[in-house]
């Protein structure tokens, strides 16, 4: 399944790019997130962040849809 | 209807944004804003960026000003939220609300203010004096870059 | 040090106000205006003056905003009171309150605008369509002038 | 005793003059309050007012002595 992912943040800085296209396996945001800690040493829990799929606040056991974009959400600092 | 609520890379100015607010009705106007300070948590901070997932920040943003304009019996709310780099003194965030009264006012700004630093999708990443650097609320990194 | 406090005749002008209120230490700063509104309690207003007892005016206005710097943790504070004939919009007062951190801002600001409303000899004296004029805050007169 | 007055906002639309030196009996500005309040029929009460001596808020029943600056405050309505 083809996901579309886009890093900000500490996210972006740890994973040296701002987005990329996948070939998942992953059924889910958590699933994905899991996959992706292992493969880029993200110093950040699943339990830290917040997830949205295609521009808005999703939940982690969501099911994900070919084509979908993910943005995995570190802890937020405005204002 | 223009957004209530947006991210910008451009100096925030407060002067014009107020003028948006203004209505005959109006007798309170409560503002707020974030300025960069030169310290965090007793480190001397010298150079700071502020990053956003804009599409769902402005999203998340117009939301919380629909909120507490349910909440409050508010006449008119904006905010503004800037990102880049900045420097010492700079407004990264600015917030005002005109009311009929001024419990309304002052209680919709801190609301806005509070949920948008709770709920928006911005980062802000700090550079100090020993060229080390954080994410601000993210647990700190072994390895630091220069911002 | 200048008084922290004053009443004037001119318009005011916040962002030079502002202007004296910025530290590098400060992160936050919260302010409040008072615009003459086009109504009260029911009535449309289409003149407004406000006068003062300026000596004591000024001293407790100063001392109120020192009380506020005693019970919150702030940086700066000022407070101008504009008197003489105003128009709809005009702004009558301006308090800004610059902090380390929000909530301090915000509850100096709101302590100050409560507490000169309650103590502060102002007055104001509202004329509406009919041609008639009331002291606010005063029982109602028998015999009422134009403004 | 000598006594200046001065008058703001309703008192001195109902007094018709914004200050006056008077030659006064009043010990006290409560007082002295009567007094005007019978003379000019002032519409307030000194219940709904504050005093202030020689510019600071002062009591009612404060000793009131020669050359003494006494102002009647009516309700307040800044902001």
């Amino acid at each position: 399944m083809k996901i579309h992912v886009e890093y900000y943040a500490i996210l972006k800085e740890q994973r040296g790019c701002s987005q990329e296209n996948l070939d998942t396996d992953a059924a889910t945001p958590r699933a994905l997130y899991a996959s992706l800690k292992g493969d880029h040493a993200f110093t950040l829990e699943d339990s830290d962040l917040k997830v949205a799929v295609n521009e808005d606040f999703a939940s982690w056991d969501d099911a994900l849809e070919e084509g979908d974009t993910v943005v995995f959400i570190p802890p937020v600092a405005g204002g | 209807m223009e957004s209530p609520f947006w991210i910008t890379e451009s100096p925030i100015e407060p002067t014009a944004l107020k003028k948006t607010l203004q209505g005959a009705a109006s007798g309170a106007f409560a503002s707020f804003e974030g300025w960069v300070r030169n310290h965090n948590e007793g480190k001397q901070v010298n150079a700071l960026e502020y990053s956003a997932y804009k599409p769902l920040a402005e999203k998340e943003g117009a939301r919380i000003i629909e909120e507490a304009k349910e909440k409050f019996a508010v006449e008119a709310a904006t905010c503004v939220h800037r990102v880049g780099p900045l420097e010492i003194g700079d407004i990264a965030i600015w917030v005002g609300v005109s009311a009929p009264h001024r419990s309304a006012s002052f209680e919709a700004c801190r609301f806005i203010v509070d949920e948008i630093k709770a709920r928006v999708p911005i980062w802000k990443r700090e550079g100090y004096q020993d060229g080390l650097t954080d994410w601000i609320n993210c647990p700190s990194q072994e390895l630091r870059k220069p911002l």
